[in-house]
């Protein structure tokens, strides 16, 4: 009810009213005809889109946590093998690093007859292992590097607070330091996924079809300009309000000061 | 009147390419020259990215196309064409090895792969799209890349491109198969210089001097320094 | 050997020997020796600076000494020649019989008062979570945070975090406590009710080290009184005889004031 | 393989990279340059759309709030691509027609201009949530302090939020700056021949595509090395008041 | 009008009327009122959560009240209905003449202590930096922490943090400064030393409104001492009547345990 009631205060009614008219200059001055003969296709690069956000920030992240941990207290052997990874990731455009696993990792596997002949070759063959592989490591790159600043900016004072009362390494770093890392850089986080999002794109390149691709599909086939464009701005606008209103959403579950 | 003359900005070789000192070069490049020549045009290369380059020419930042681009039906509702200056058969290229034509069924269950926003994808789309699996590429090299470590089973793509190719050594493994059979209203009618809608008068004085470059010879010159072969049939 | 070990444990529930601490070059303790029995109140006192916040550290190893001995509860804990503990396991498991009560506090500002009062209990010493609630709440109700069970830290008073912090030492069932300066923000009706609380535990047989700046409060509930000055241990025993009479000149200064 | 080891072949590669015409190096460290270039004035620019952007959301308005949100959400979601071409391409054009019909003649606008100013926007976008974060992990007390001896909004942002903030921010900050090393890539769009351009056309041209590809890896990580010890100074600097959690740790 | 403004801030340095402030449901002050005439030193004594840093915080509006009215030197601050100030730059100007020692003590973790000390001087009231540095450093070695100059706050024991925020307080010259709880981390010889500073500035006409939970201390300093109760003023006056015969049970009870 109330947060209904927030909705209609004067500068959000302006707002609204200026997007409805935008949605409907569009509507009306546009071309939409090739909608329906694309939606299916469409719909399956959606989901592909999803499917590959969610898989590799999930996995990505599970590997920034130690990457993180390894770079801010851990001990040498393990720390410079973490940053040496982090910044090759960091430092090197994403195109190259899915086209160095596909085309040059990718294409040593078909030249070793027993992979070829083997089960694992239906799979080494599809192009989708070598996307979710390099959107994953590139996400732990980046987020280890965030995890990093973020694992040492916790006070000492809460983690002594914990070993005091003598908890076991782990719980100190599961109850304490992992939570309150991760909400001194839940609004990086966000921003970092909605970068991810949009770095999908990138695996067309190795002829995985999701959205963007299929947009510009559209674009080759019809030579309609900007509708699809348009549409797939607004789709990814949808998807990265998702992820804003799921960090706001996780954000307040602890309020601040 | 300066006439502005938009290229891909990505190479094309040997049709569009660029040297190391920052110069454009190759077979459609000396085209533009010799056709801007006959029709007394004073032309400016532009490069533009090809993703970029039809809401270029209807921005006015250029004036004309001249990319490799073919003339379909589906551009001619955007855009007008020329006539067309140079056309070559789609061929299908696979493992020499591979019992395969170039005809949906014998291509049925196998794993195609074409380059994307081309002629190509949309044929293979239409006319393999249900039987065999289709495999999109940014580059015709990826594709080949790909036939060659074994990825895709075959590939379709321009007959000079394939030519190239199969000369080169990684294209040693591969043979062509065959044209598809013919689609004029996906392949087109060869490749044409695209201008905006309306423009008649640019589009006349392309057209001409692209007749003279045909009818002097001057055209075969050209061709004869790159191909083996013409790449022009009515 | 068994035998003496638990028979001192009934004894000794911290014994600290010629313990030495330095940040660089600064020598913070300079040699400390302190032995508290079962059911003691220890009261450190001593001007500001002078390693009593540290020394209480030292004891569960949040600092690592530079040198000396360590016993907690009979069981000697160690430590290699720089003073790193040996057996990460053996601290811990000292830790958990060790309860402390932080000079500022600490409380974890990403969990409610309820939820930093359960944390240990449910997480390291594995009590149910329906009876580690139950508890959390009798102890909030004792500190009078009752209503304050859902807030998180940083929207409270400082006296406030501080009987909170207080609570959540006490929810852990210690035997031995670390109290460093715990009623400072607190108003003299607290301060005796914290009085209370640790007369009530001393009976129960907990040991308790109390650094305070209070001397009506060492000298009511302490049975035994240290004062450090500058790393040492200036004087010490029973609290009637060093504030009533105080044989360092240095004590008797920093008694002066308090009148 | 055999491809590989061919275009791997290291003489061959070295008269490609060769720094004069016809090698290719010259190409790409102009693209190299090029590309800082618009990398530094986009992130600077998003650095401080980001501070101001920060504070409108964690101290402003309703409204500005509410406009702000839909900045960070809107520009962040929308592919920088459709926001380069629709800015470029119809920017351009309704600036023309505006233009014309006022009796102006054609406007060009660069793309270079266009480029830096689309990048900031962007970068401003996520900047503005980096700091943020930043900001809100600073203990409320230290920003009350400031406060309450009489400090003016922008002197209390310069000598107390953004040096206590920065312990927080450099790591996604660094990030920041090495994306938008790299966004430049879209501005190939424009024409703008940028490090990724002068790669990909030296890459075509040429058909090396490994050595030009390693090539250009290779500078990208020159450029996140250097980065990296220049934002690895500002965080230990930053850090300098803090406690080090190495040594607790035992 | 100039004329009656000056004269007025002659008298009241700080005047504050009805004032309210609610957090969310939780009304802490129920409207009080106060007056400070410059030279004065108010004590505010109260439960722990009574809302004495509230009240405090509400005078340099680092919370905005939810009704009442402030005057400080004789300037009333303009406020809108909802308690926000309506001029900026008036409450910056106000607040460069108050000066506050917060509970937290609330020192820049990103600076020494020399450079907290220097801070506002320099870059607020921008007074010379060398100047400035060495009354830094007269007020360090006062507050006996000349040695600790370069150190970061996070380095030093509680006490230390206290008296460099108190140092950082004098060093701005103010015409009332805020303490709450100044002497709550210091052991009684310092207090004494806090007890000698704040007579000298009461002496230099300066105005103290100081929250205490030190009976004696409070006694000893004020002019005129102020309880509070559950948000409001139970019982105000000079300290002699106020803890000799003090009217309200309330405040009995709670002087009780002071004994
Ligand atoms: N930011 C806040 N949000 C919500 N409640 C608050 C906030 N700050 C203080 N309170 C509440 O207001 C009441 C008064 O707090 P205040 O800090 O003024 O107490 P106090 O008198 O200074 O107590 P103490 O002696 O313990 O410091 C307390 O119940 C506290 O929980
Ligand atoms: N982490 C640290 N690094 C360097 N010096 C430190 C550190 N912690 C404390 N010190 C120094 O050690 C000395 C003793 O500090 P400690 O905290 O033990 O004092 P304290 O007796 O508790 O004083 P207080 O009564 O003020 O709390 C102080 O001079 C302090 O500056
Ligand atoms: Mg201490
Ligand atoms: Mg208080």
């Amino acid at each position: 009810m109330t947060s209904l009631r927030a909705l209609f205060v004067p500068h959000r009614i302006v707002l609204m009213g200026l997007f409805i008219a935008f949605v409907v200059w569009c509507a009306v001055s546009l071309r939409w005809d090739w909608i329906p003969q694309y939606a299916p296709l469409a719909l399956e690069g959606l989901w592909r889109t999803i499917w590959l956000l969610v898989v590799t920030c999930v996995l990505g992240f599970l590997l920034a946590v130690p990457l993180g941990l390894a770079q801010a207290v851990g001990p040498w052997y393990l720390s410079a093998p973490a940053k040496v990874f982090c910044t090759i990731v960091r430092g090197t455009p994403l195109l190259l690093q899915i086209w160095l696993l596909y085309y040059g990792l990718g294409s040593l596997f078909p030249q070793i007859p027993w992979i070829r002949a083997s089960e694992l070759w239906p799979i080494l063959r599809q192009a989708w292992p070598y996307a979710v592989l390099a959107l994953t490591l590139s996400y732990a790159g980046y987020e280890g590097e965030v995890m990093r600043g973020a694992f040492s900016s916790v006070n000492k004072g809460q983690l002594e607070a914990a070993n005091a009362f003598g908890m076991p390494r782990f719980t100190v770093f599961r109850r304490i330091w992992l939570p309150q890392a991760i909400r001194s850089v839940l609004p990086t986080l966000g921003g970092e996924t909605i970068l991810q999002m949009k770095a999908t794109p990138l695996v067309a390149t190795i002829t995985v079809v999701e959205i963007y691709a299929v947009s510009s599909r559209v674009r080759a086939d019809t030579f309609v300009v900007y509708e699809p464009l348009l549409l797939l701005a607004l789709i990814y606008m949808i998807i990265a309000g998702i992820i804003t209103l799921a960090f706001g959403y996780i954000e307040r579950q602890v309020p601040t000061r | 009147e300066e006439v502005k003359i938009g290229i891909a900005a990505e190479p094309y070789p040997p049709f569009a390419s660029l040297d190391a000192s920052g110069e454009w070069i190759g077979w459609e490049v000396e085209l533009i020259n010799a056709v801007c020549t006959a029709a007394e045009l004073e032309c400016v290369i532009t490069p533009v990215a090809w993703d970029g380059i039809i809401p270029s020419l209807t921005g006015q930042q250029i004036d004309a196309i001249m990319a490799s681009m073919s003339i379909t039906e589906e551009r001619q509702k955007t855009i007008d064409f020329s006539d067309a200056y140079y056309n070559t058969p789609a061929v299908i290229v696979a493992d020499k090895s591979m019992d395969i034509e170039a005809t949906p069924e014998s291509l049925a269950g196998k794993i195609i792969g074409i380059q994307a926003s081309t002629i190509h994808q949309a044929y293979a789309n239409k006319h393999f799209g249900d039987a065999a699996e289709i495999r999109v590429y940014q580059t015709q090299d990826e594709a080949n890349q790909d036939l060659f470590s074994g990825r895709i089973d075959a590939t379709q793509a321009d007959s000079i491109a394939m030519a190239d190719f199969i000369a080169s050594d990684t294209g040693a493994c591969c043979e062509i198969k065959g044209a598809v059979a013919n689609d004029e209203g996906v392949l087109g009618r060869g490749v044409g210089a695209g201008v905006r809608k309306g423009d008649d008068a640019l589009r006349e004085k392309l057209n001409a001097g692209i007749a003279k470059v045909l009818a002097d010879g001057s055209h075969d010159e050209i061709t004869s320094r790159y191909f083996t072969t013409s790449i022009y049939s009515q | 050997m068994g035998e003496t070990v638990s028979a001192s444990e009934q004894a000794d529930a911290i014994r600290v020997t010629d313990l030495h601490k330095s940040f660089g070059n600064l020598e913070v303790l300079k040699g400390v020796s302190l032995t508290a029995h079962k059911g003691d109140v220890v009261a450190i006192i001593g001007g500001s600076g002078s390693g009593k916040s540290t020394f209480l550290r030292c004891i569960n190893f949040l600092e690592t000494p530079s040198s000396g001995e360590i016993v907690v509860n009979g069981e000697p804990i160690a430590m290699r020649q720089d003073g790193t503990p040996v057996d990460r396991r053996q601290i811990e498991r000292v830790r958990t019989r060790l309860a402390m009560v932080f000079q500022a506090f600490n409380l974890w500002t990403h969990r409610t008062l309820l939820e930093n009062v359960i944390e240990v209990p449910v997480h390291v010493l594995k009590v149910p979570r329906a009876d580690a609630v139950a508890r959390a709440r009798q102890l909030l109700e004792r500190v009078g945070l009752a209503e304050k069970a859902d807030t998180y830290p940083s929207f409270l008073s400082g006296g406030q975090q501080q009987r909170a912090a207080i609570a959540r030492a006490l929810a852990v069932d210690p035997s031995v406590m670390l109290f460093d300066e715990p009623t400072s923000a607190l108003d003299p009706e607290l301060v005796g009710e914290v009085l209370t609380v640790i007369r009530d535990l001393a009976a129960e047989g907990r040991t308790m080290l109390l650094v305070t700046h209070e001397m009506k409060f060492a000298r009511e509930v302490a049975t035994h009184v240290v004062y450090l000055f500058e790393g040492r241990i200036e004087e010490q025993g029973p609290p009637a005889e060093l504030f009533g009479n105080p044989k360092s000149a240095r004590l008797k200064q920093f008694l002066k004031t308090v009148g | 393989m055999d491809l590989i080891l061919e275009t791997l072949g290291l003489a061959q590669s070295a008269e490609l990279l060769s720094l004069s015409p016809p090698g290719w190096g010259g190409n790409l460290l102009r693209g190299l340059a090029n590309s800082l270039q618009i990398a530094f004035g986009a992130f600077a620019f998003g650095l401080v759309i980001g501070l101001f952007g920060a504070n409108g959301k964690l101290h402003g308005g309703v409204v500005t709030r509410d406009l702000l949100a839909i900045y960070t959400t809107v520009i962040r979601a929308v592919p920088e691509l459709v926001l380069i071409l629709i800015l470029y391409y119809v920017g351009t054009d309704l600036i023309n027609k505006a233009a014309q019909t006022l009796g102006y003649g054609r406007v060009e606008i660069s793309g270079v201009v266009a480029g830096i100013w689309v990048l900031g926007i962007v970068q401003g976008a996520y900047a503005t949530e980096v700091l943020r974060g930043a900001i809100q992990a600073i203990p409320p007390g230290q920003i009350e302090a400031a406060r309450a001896y009489g400090m003016p909004p922008l002197m209390l942002l310069r000598r107390v939020t953004i040096p206590a903030m920065m312990s927080f921010a450099t790591p996604g900050l660094a990030n920041l700056w090495l994306i938008a090393t790299k966004d430049t890539a879209l501005l190939a769009i424009v024409g703008f021949a940028e490090l990724t351009l002068e790669t990909r056309q030296a890459a075509a041209s040429t058909r090396a595509y490994f050595t030009f590809f390693l090539a250009a890896g290779a500078l990208y990580m020159t450029v996140t090395l250097c980065s990296g010890f220049v934002f690895g100074r500002i965080e230990k600097w930053a850090r300098r008041g803090q406690p080090s959690l190495k040594r607790s740790k035992r």
